[in-house]
């Protein structure tokens, strides 16, 4: 089961987010953003990092990058995906996944161990929790506050595509307390935190975030 | 040459935290000539000669899928005077 | 302006030259003219006037740094030493580390964000030059009083800056320092240390040899902004009310130096350099004659080559500029193609501009014509010397005799106030709210970071080998005792890598102070280095590299003596470190080390208004018996927790300790007014298993230990003191949100 | 009621990694109207009634000293139509 990881030009969690994959038991690898080609691999993660700078939007430049082609089809054809952070903000802007994220509402880039409540454990990425399950995984950015309309939230929620929201208060303005979504068939997620940045307490604050790369493996098999 | 100004702001339903921190920082320094304040984007292209009609639309076109994102933002294109 | 070339300048020796506003004195243009056999081209002077500023050439300092040097235990962990971009140790397994702390104090004032977000940037390509992926960053900050209302605009945009500009190279930032004092409230200071790491053969230096290879630019095209920015603005006494001539500062794009870094290390994972220099302070008068003098002296370049951001630029102002994200590679002709091929895959703009020779001259063309013809070592190393005089200034006398005696708390209720003044204190404070800004994370190997007493981060994955980094200044001591503070600075930084179980290794350090012109200052700077120095010397420790910051005073006023000493350890297993805090009920305290009751300097003394005293004197032999404790504290698996005692004494060890696992402690205390605020160094509070207490007492051998308590409950107990970690953790960390929101 | 409006941007001289970023960007999409672009902030300030001559002069302040950074900025005051 192979497991691709994207850079573009500004991406900085790439190396962790393989580091996470093979940890989990998947064969991890880089794909680059500037070749329109997949290499073969069953599911693609987005890593965090500023992209081209993030200067314009988070996200807005990258989505055009011609790996992107490939990755919009794919997932449009049920590949699992998942985009952490700037991935999350490439997959809104790219239109895979509603909403769009923006500035944290006190202005600062916030970086803390985060907890969360998954609500949704029948997407890709997912699985491996059960419902209602409270994790710890760092937070780190500056534009994560989700935003969208009433419609589009009144349909999130009853569509059950909340995967994840922050426990306590909320810590960027995020509408309903949102931390991750996912698409109508639960192949595509977007989530803000980052669960590659715990899959050891050496040097996370847990070793919850390893689920992520684990139920993708298992939803691969399956 | 001309200069064409791509004016964008977040929508007025979008929370816009910059917007609001400017606001209350206004009056710290004993300004208070201000009811509310939003922030935007203001962007100068340069283009060689006067603008075609096509070119019109080009910018039109990339304000829309590139320099706005018509999720959370309005845009304005003008050419400067 | 006519361009002013070499012949021009043969033909007319007596044009009349800007040397002084270029901030040459006239001794050192008349030196440039016997140099030369002539006057200096306009482009000439300008590579001089910033190449010999303060600076960039040391003047006022060399004479002292020299002792680093003279003074050094020979090392054989030490693979690079002072001279290079920074420093480089051996810490095994085949590693390299390099570190080093700089400045950008005075642009932070300017413009806090840029000011900072560049000082950054640039300590990174120094690291990067070196050979090394950058691993960390760290981010000593001083600043001027918490509440003025200056601090507020200036103290925000700096956090912002570091954050914006490290978060954006993906480097988790493992630790810094943020203190106020009065004398910085004009002249912030914003330090900035990187660390990186590599493999012993992939080390770079910064010399051109070998005739017909190529001199190549890449990275971010020149522009105008900062044109002698750093090394001006960093050399003359800044006036807060000073008008036009500032510079404008240097605005940087972190992104193009993150594509900068990876593009960098692909070429140099295929050694397709011969030598490396990245481009901060003097820019490319810089970079040239600095390759040139490292290698045999001959390089010719053309400089309307340089790809130019703003096309009116002169070529005395391209000389000069100190626009950011830019190296200079010496490659060889059969490599240049691969070399060109990473640069575009990262899509970085990259340009030859010229090419070593054989000869000893450094040769700039402009269109064709000779604009630069000189010795490139009278440009980078030779610069003027000076032994500016010093004496000791009028206030150490009437300071050291003043006897220090603020109120010390007696009543249960005076020491709970005490303890919660203490905890709130701007200096003593929690500082979330600046750390929480940055990226701990990136990388996914940050062991160690902010409150931890250092940062340390894991360089193998496999063996779990790793480098744990801290930096210390205590002004305070500094001011009363210059010599005695360096060393105390040294101590602290050094058992700050111990607590953990680390072995020191190296030291980096920024000397920041006032001006070498007041022959007062001049002094304090003296009595830092031979304190330094002698320090290493006597701790066995080399001194890698540095950065001096002088200028650091508004008006007549300068900063406290505020020298800034990193220390890099090494650990072999990142695994087993002793954590700073426990997270159990039922350990038992300690505190090893002696106390004694000279609150001189201490934040109990300057929150009473006090500033005068006689510094402790250190002791380094007690120091490095604590540090061997320490080290077999962890591996002999002895210690459940070590937290140093610094600023604040044991009451804000202890606040820390309990807050950051939530888990309280009951202490008994003799004298406890006393105890908890004094400041005597050479201390740590541990936490054992009592079932280890026998090996803590044997381990520890003539070293004083003495009994707090134990850990456990929801509170922090001191005799009959009784403070909720609720309330201790609201006093500790509501301070910095109050005043920066 | 009206609107305030101060547009500030970098001096010419001061990089733009804004700027830069999107102007590379447009060309990889297709765009190829832009010789360069310069991206900047647009602030929009409602004010009470009409705006007076101290109210403007105000607002200038606060343009000079919050609203922009003069080191590296400049700025434009307008009412908008
Ligand atoms: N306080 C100091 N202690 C030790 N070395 C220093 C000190 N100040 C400067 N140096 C060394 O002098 C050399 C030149 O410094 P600098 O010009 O700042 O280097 P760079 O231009 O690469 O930043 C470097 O090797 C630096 O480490
Ligand atoms: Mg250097």
């Amino acid at each position: 089961m192979k497991v691709g990881v994207i850079t573009f030009p500004g991406t900085l969690d790439d190396r962790d987010a393989l580091r996470a994959a093979s940890v989990a038991g998947t064969t991890a690898i880089s794909l680059w953003h500037d070749e329109a080609d997949l290499k073969g691999v069953d599911a693609v993660i987005l890593p965090g990092g500023f992209s081209y700078g993030d200067y314009l939007r988070c996200g807005a430049i990258s989505r055009f990058a011609p790996v992107m082609t490939k990755v919009i089809d794919a997932a449009n054809g049920g590949m699992p995906l998942l985009g952490i952070c700037n991935g999350f903000q490439v997959l809104c802007e790219a239109h895979l996944l509603p909403g769009a994220l923006t500035r944290n509402k006190d202005l600062h880039f916030l970086c803390r161990d985060q907890k969360l409540v998954i609500e949704n454990n029948s997407t890709a990425w997912t699985s491996d929790y059960t419902k209602g399950q409270e994790i710890l995984i760092p937070l780190k950015n500056g534009e994560g506050s989700f935003q969208c309309d009433d419609h589009t939230l009144a349909q999130l929620e009853s569509e059950g595509r909340i995967v994840a929201r922050y426990v306590g208060e909320n810590p960027n303005g995020s509408r309903n307390l949102i931390a991750g979504i996912t698409n109508e068939r639960g192949n595509i997620v977007g989530l803000m935190p980052h669960p590659e940045h715990a899959i050891e307490t050496l040097t996370g604050p847990s070793s919850d975030g390893l689920g992520f790369f684990t139920s993708v493996l298992k939803a691969m098999v399956k | 040459m001309a200069i064409i100004v791509v004016e964008v702001m977040l929508k007025p339903e979008i929370l816009d935290p910059q917007g609001v921190a400017v606001g209350a920082a206004l009056p710290r320094l004993g300004f208070t000539f201000a009811k509310s304040v939003r922030q935007g984007k203001r962007f100068e292209i340069e283009v060689e000669g006067t603008p075609t009609a096509a070119q019109m639309a080009d910018i039109e076109k990339a304000a829309a899928t590139l320099l706005a994102n018509p999720v959370i933002e309005t845009y304005v294109v003008k050419v400067q005077a | 302006m006519a361009l002013d070339t070499v012949a021009l300048a043969t033909n007319n020796p007596d044009t009349p030259q800007p040397f002084a506003e270029l901030g040459l004195k006239s001794d050192e243009y008349a030196r440039i003219k016997e140099i030369l056999g002539r006057r200096p081209t306009s482009s000439e002077l300008a590579m001089y006037s910033v190449m010999w500023s303060e600076h960039c050439s040391y003047k006022s300092s060399k004479v002292h740094l020299k002792q680093f040097g003279d003074k050094a235990v020979k090392s054989d962990a030490l693979l690079v030493g002072i001279g290079e971009n920074a420093g480089v140790v051996d810490v095994g397994q085949g590693y390299a580390v390099t570190f080093k702390v700089e400045s950008h104090n005075h642009p932070s004032f300017i413009e806090p964000y840029q000011g900072a977000a560049t000082g950054v940037g640039g300590i990174v390509r120094d690291i990067l030059t070196m050979g090394a992926r950058p691993i960390a960053v760290m981010d000593p900050l001083r600043f001027g009083p918490a509440d003025a209302p200056d601090t507020r605009r200036v103290l925000p945009g700096v956090i912002a800056g570091v954050g914006g500009y490290g978060n954006c190279l993906g480097l988790p930032n493992i630790g810094g320092e943020v203190v106020f004092d009065e004398t910085y409230l004009g002249n912030p200071l914003v330090n900035a240390l990187c660390v990186g790491v590599m493999k012993h053969s992939d080390i770079k230096l910064a010399k051109a040899a070998g005739a017909g290879n190529l001199v190549v630019l890449y990275g971010a095209k020149t522009g105008g902004d900062g044109i002698g920015g750093v090394s001006v603005l960093a050399s003359e006494t800044f006036e807060a009310t000073g008008p036009a001539k500032r510079p404008a500062v240097q605005v940087g794009d972190p992104f193009v130096e993150k594509v900068l870094i990876e593009c960098s290390l692909e070429i140099f994972a295929e050694d397709l350099v011969v030598g490396i220099q990245d481009l901060g302070g003097a820019g490319l008068s810089c970079a040239t004659s600095e390759l040139a003098s490292g290698g045999s002296g001959g390089m010719k370049v053309e400089l309307d080559r340089v790809p130019l951001r703003d096309a009116t630029l002169s070529p005395e102002e391209i000389l000069m500029s100190e626009s950011q994200e830019r190296m200079c590679a010496i490659v060889e002709p059969s490599k240049i193609d691969r070399f060109l091929e990473i640069c575009k895959k990262w899509d970085v703009t990259v340009t030859v501009i010229g090419e070593v020779t054989d000869g000893d001259r450094l040769e700039i063309t402009w269109h064709g014509e000779i604009i630069v013809d000189v010795p490139p070592r009278t440009v980078a190393h030779e610069g003027p010397v000076y032994s500016r005089p010093l004496a000791e200034p009028a206030y150490i006398a009437r300071v050291n005799a003043e006897v220090i005696n603020p109120v010390i708390p007696q009543t249960a209720q005076e020491i709970k106030d005490a303890i919660l003044m203490m905890a709130a204190t701007p200096n003593l404070a929690d500082k979330s709210w600046v750390t929480n800004q940055y990226d701990r994370y990136v990388q996914g190997n940050t062991v160690q970071s902010q409150p931890d007493d250092s940062g340390m981060v894991r360089i193998d994955e496999k063996t779990h080998l790793g480098v744990a980094v801290a930096t210390d200044a205590n002004a305070n001591w500094s001011y009363l005792n210059p010599y005695e503070g360096a060393k105390l600075a040294l101590a602290e930084a050094s058992r700050n890598i111990a607590t953990a179980g680390a072995i020191p290794l190296a030291v980096t350090n920024c000397l920041n102070f006032g001006s070498p012109e007041d022959p007062g200052v001049m002094w304090q700077f003296a009595e830092t280095v031979r304190g330094l120095a002698d320090g290493c010397l006597e701790m066995g420790l080399p001194v890698t590299g540095g950065n001096v910051s002088f200028y650091n005073q508004t008006g007549g006023v300068a900063i406290l003596p505020t020298p800034v000493i990193g220390v890099l350890g090494v650990i072999d297993d990142v695994r087993t470190r002793t954590p700073m805090s426990f997270d159990r009920a039922g350990l038992e305290l300690y505190l090893i080390g002696a106390s004694d009751e000279n609150l001189s300097g201490s934040e109990w003394a300057y929150l009473h208004g006090m500033r005068g005293g006689q510094a402790p004197t250190a002791d380094l032999q007690r120091e490095m018996r604590l540090i061997k404790l320490l080290v077999k504290g962890r591996t002999e698996n002895i210690f459940t927790a070590a937290h140093d005692l610094s600023q604040g004494g044991l009451t804000a060890s202890l606040t820390e300790m309990v807050l950051r696992y939530n888990v309280g402690a009951r202490i008994t205390l003799a004298n406890p007014g006393i105890t908890l605020l004094v400041e005597t160094p050479g201390r740590v509070v541990v936490a054992v298993e009592a079932s280890k207490s026998a090996m803590l007492k044997e381990a520890a051998g003539d070293i004083p230990l003495t009994y707090l308590g134990t850990t456990g409950g929801d509170s922090l107990i001191i005799n009959d003191v009784e403070i909720s970690l609720t309330e201790l953790r609201t006093a500790h960390t509501s301070t910095f949100q109050k005043l920066f929101g």
